[in-house]
């Protein structure tokens, strides 16, 4: 294992200046997600135009680096996708975490493949995929206008 | 199946009992344990010591895996659905009153009724009494045969609108009845009422399917599955754990805690408050992976084969008496002798080696119904062999010789 | 004391974490296990296994009578006055729920008020939370201050003529502090109500005496204070366990059992239905007796020149704070670091085979009042070394290189 | 172990054919005792004269071998003994199961010693004792009067 593949400079510097922080204005969906084996929590606001594209999204929560980059990351990159390219994202991330290790989705650039990619060491930390993954499967969660609570120990 | 090469595996029986070789013929009662759980466990405890869940270094992130790898293990082993839907407690007793406080909390009132059998176990029992004595619930017992069957229409005939669940053995720990646990699901399911199947003695011995059987609740013991002790198993349906309320309250069953409010945690946690017995569920495991590497099969029919030629021999001598006759019968066979007292058999056959127990073995309900105050028990494991019930017989006739009978 | 003789009897000890040494910092959690209980069930398992109490034949024999040998070991080991009063449940969580739910049937009332802590595990917490629930008690929060005390004086204008039961941890589990139980049975006394004491983190680490705290009830866990998973106990003054009603049902508890009424088991078996945690309960005996091969005072006296040691050392670290700053702390030191989550420190620790823990530790309610989210915790046991805590301190300095703070 | 000694002649004998069965005539005390573990039961019938002697003492009960025969020598051994005697012989007994070898009581003869001295071979069995001792604390409990029955999980 290897802390540095972990702690890369991208992940410490989201992590310390998470980008899209707040209630973003006029957000139509929101939902929460919460991680009780460490107190991460996180809030996932979205707005989606008339077409379902992702207008804005932004999050406020708090957490440990991993999941305060990964939900900053996560916001940089499905802003502006539409309902469907959001959810391909987070399923290529997700697949990415747990099986490949390559991000496979069509509607990332390959600058934006390599940002995500920057998550790929939390791979080796089986403890800590949790904390990558909770704010994608709340953005989903709020995508989709579910009412229930994103708890980390029901989701695989 | 080499019951030799198996037996070959029990440390305990390298051991001498009053000089002798033991002759375990308890095992309905807890069964001795394979060297493979034994190392299990010693190793767990000598190299990867950690309690699970709380704490995320490689100690702990190993013992969770490990504990959660047990769960799907049980999850098939009796062909469940989800993982979610296996909770460990500290035996069945813990996991029936699990069922019957969180069940009764929420759907019994006064005169609710809950049905039971004249062959339950105290641990089948005691749980819903505690319900007719909090919240004036009736308790309806279907009666058993003389051949220690359970009489299904009788059973059928207690069922009736205010019949709020039904809880039955699957294999009577003291006659070995089998119990048609499907015929009696079907009656329920009519009915709209949930079945809780008490699979202590059924888990060691027959196929379980819960998908199957289609309880809604299925109990058993990691101690009588050649697993260590601590370890209960409760198999309960996913939309019921969703829907009845917590048991024990405390660390790790909790989602956010204020000072107003509580929220709970999600499946399975939500059952498991507390420290859990760790390095128990973790060695369970391999009981499971013991009993797969026989094959419940060749198990059964071993089991069987000991059992008839148990029977055969008793049934020759004149004046044992083999409890009740059952259409099915498991390897529990409970007896007498006219003129010794079981605590008396059991004193002398302890010092032939030979293990069995005397009593009313938690069945006070049955022994009443047949007449009895106490029997004698001899019950079967995957390692009991031929000879056992040879030295079995041998030690019964210096019963007699004892007691001058003979 | 020879701490490095102490801790060559931890098997754990000589094994690699991510190539390096284990640095256990976690017996907070859970302790790790010295050799003498790792052998004891071994061979326990291995030579002498039997269930107890329910069958007469030679190994059921032994394994009661060493079952019972613990009972009486832990009454020493807690200055009770009679074994009875000790019963054995699964977890001190158990523990608690057992008296909460049973002292609460027979005696809490809407409106009644039971009075904890700010400093409580929620296993202190949730199981009165359900009498809050299903009862609707009022439960009240004696605060603490900054430094982690418990403001007594605030806890004692709490007290009403509704006040039914107070329970409080003898030792935080998250500051250390170590509270003056004495002055809070003092004030209970005076107004008749009985204190439960969670003696979780006080039973492995100073010297516990029921009889002198005079508590009505104290709950532990074995497996913190180097015992196996799976065992809990509960002292309880013999009149409270005589008065109250049975908690689990089942076998081994019942006296007489008929189809209409039953009468339970005498103490201490009333509290203990089903087949027991027979091999950890007797393991246990070896715990007791490696704790007593220490001595207590020596005991003490290592682990509070560890956590100055500690104490002193973390302090020097710029970035470190330790949360609280009681008037008498045990080897318990939770702490942040400035810019990093504990998580993250925890995740970094490990890599450097230090294991600690994060998160709020089971004690939300502190970590809300103190506006924390999570905490970093080094916990101390007898094993621990001044070298453990220098790499601790390396470790952390490490961290803040990674983090880029230094 | 010696089965031979715990089930010597006099003890199948008694076991077989108790002696004093049933309820004597006129009790005035009585008292009863029980067994969880095995079930053993036992009912003791006493009637005191105006000295508190023992006029008479019969029993019913069910039990193993050990446990009928102690019952019936006890009956045997204290009918007729004053209460202080009764409580004598009763301590002597316990005392020689439980610690010694020997019968320490005035209040018997040779004979009746050597009777006693019978169910010394429980001593090898410890399960046993209680079955040996039932009848004997019941006796106790109904010569002092008191009300509640007999367990023996609170005997030692
Ligand atoms: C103070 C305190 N109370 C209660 C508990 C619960 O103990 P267990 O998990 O062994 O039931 C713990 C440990 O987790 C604790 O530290
Ligand atoms: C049929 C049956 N039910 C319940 C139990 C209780 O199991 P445990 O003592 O492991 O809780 C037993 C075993 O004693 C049993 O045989």
């Amino acid at each position: 294992m290897d802390l540095k593949e972990l702690y890369q400079d991208i992940i410490l510097e989201h992590g310390k200046s998470p980008r899209n922080l707040g209630k973003c204005e006029g957000y139509n969906h929101d939902a929460k997600g919460y991680n009780p084996l460490c107190g991460d929590k996180v809030h996932i606001y979205l707005k989606l135009d008339n077409k379902k594209k992702v207008e804005s999204l932004t999050f406020e929560g708090e957490g440990c680096a991993i999941s305060l980059a990964s939900a900053s990351i996560m916001t940089e990159l499905v802003n502006g996708k539409s309902f469907d390219e959001a959810k391909d994202i987070m399923s290529s991330f997700l697949n990415m975490i747990k099986n490949t290790s390559e991000i496979k989705s069509n509607h990332l650039d390959d600058d934006q493949k390599t940002k995500l990619m920057s998550l790929s060491g939390v791979k080796q930390f089986p403890m800590r995929v949790k904390c990558a993954t909770l704010s994608w499967h709340t953005f989903v969660s709020a995508l989709e206008g579910k009412k229930k609570e994103v708890n980390t120990e029901q989701i695989d | 199946m080499d019951v030799n090469e198996i037996k070959s595996q029990f440390p305990i029986f390298s051991k001498k009992i009053n000089g002798k070789s033991l002759v375990y013929l308890d095992s309905s009662n807890s069964s001795q344990k394979p060297i493979s759980v034994i190392n299990r466990l010693n190793n767990f405890y000598k190299n990867e010591f950690s309690n699970i869940g709380r704490s995320i270094h490689s100690l702990a992130v190993n013992a969770t895996n490990k504990f959660e790898e047990t769960r799907v293990s049980v999850k098939n082993f009796i062909n469940a659905k989800f993982k979610e839907e296996i909770i460990f407690t500290k035996n069945a007793t813990e996991a029936i009153n699990l069922v019957a406080t969180t069940f009764g909390q929420q759907n019994i009132k006064e005169g609710d009724e809950i049905i039971i059998t004249e062959l339950e176990h105290h641990s089948n029992y005691v749980p819903w009494h505690f319900l007719r004595e909090n919240k004036k619930a009736i308790i309806k017992f279907a009666p058993i045969n003389n051949d220690g069957d359970i009489i299904i229409e009788e059973l059928q005939k207690l069922v009736t609108s205010k019949t709020k669940i039904i809880a039955v053995t699957h294999l009577s720990n003291v006659t070995g009845t089998i119990v048609p646990i499907k015929e009696i699901v079907e009656i329920a399911r009519k009915k709209n009422i949930p079945v809780l199947v008490d699979g202590c003695q059924s888990a060691p011995h027959i196929k379980i399917d819960v998908l199957d059987l289609d309880c809604d609740f299925y109990a058993f013991s990691g101690h009588k599955v050649y697993g260590p002790t601590g370890v209960g198993i409760l198999y309960a349906k996913r939309k019921w754990l969703e829907k009845l309320p917590p048991y024990i309250g405390g660390g790790a069953m909790i989602s956010e805690v204020k000072k107003n409010k509580i929220t709970y945690a999600p499946l399975p946690e939500k059952y498991e408050a507390g420290t859990m017995p760790t390095a128990e569920v973790i060695t369970f495991n391999e009981s499971i992976k013991f009993m797969e590497s026989i094959g419940i099969n060749n198990l059964m029919k071993h089991e069987k084969e000991i059992t008839d030629y148990a029977l055969e021999k008793l049934k020759k001598i004149n004046s044992v008496k083999i409890i009740g006759n059952p259409k099915n019968k498991a390897g529990v066979i409970s007896f007498t002798i006219k003129g010794i007292h079981p605590h008396d058999i059991a004193t002398i056959l302890d010092e032939d080696g030979v293990a069995i127990r005397a009593g009313h073995h938690c069945c006070q309900i049955f022994h009443e119904k047949m007449n009895l105050t106490a029997t004698a028990r001899a019950s079967i494991g995957v390692y009991n062999t031929k000879d056992d019930i040879d030295i079995l017989c041998k030690a019964i006739k210096n019963c007699q010789k004892i007691f001058d009978l003979k």
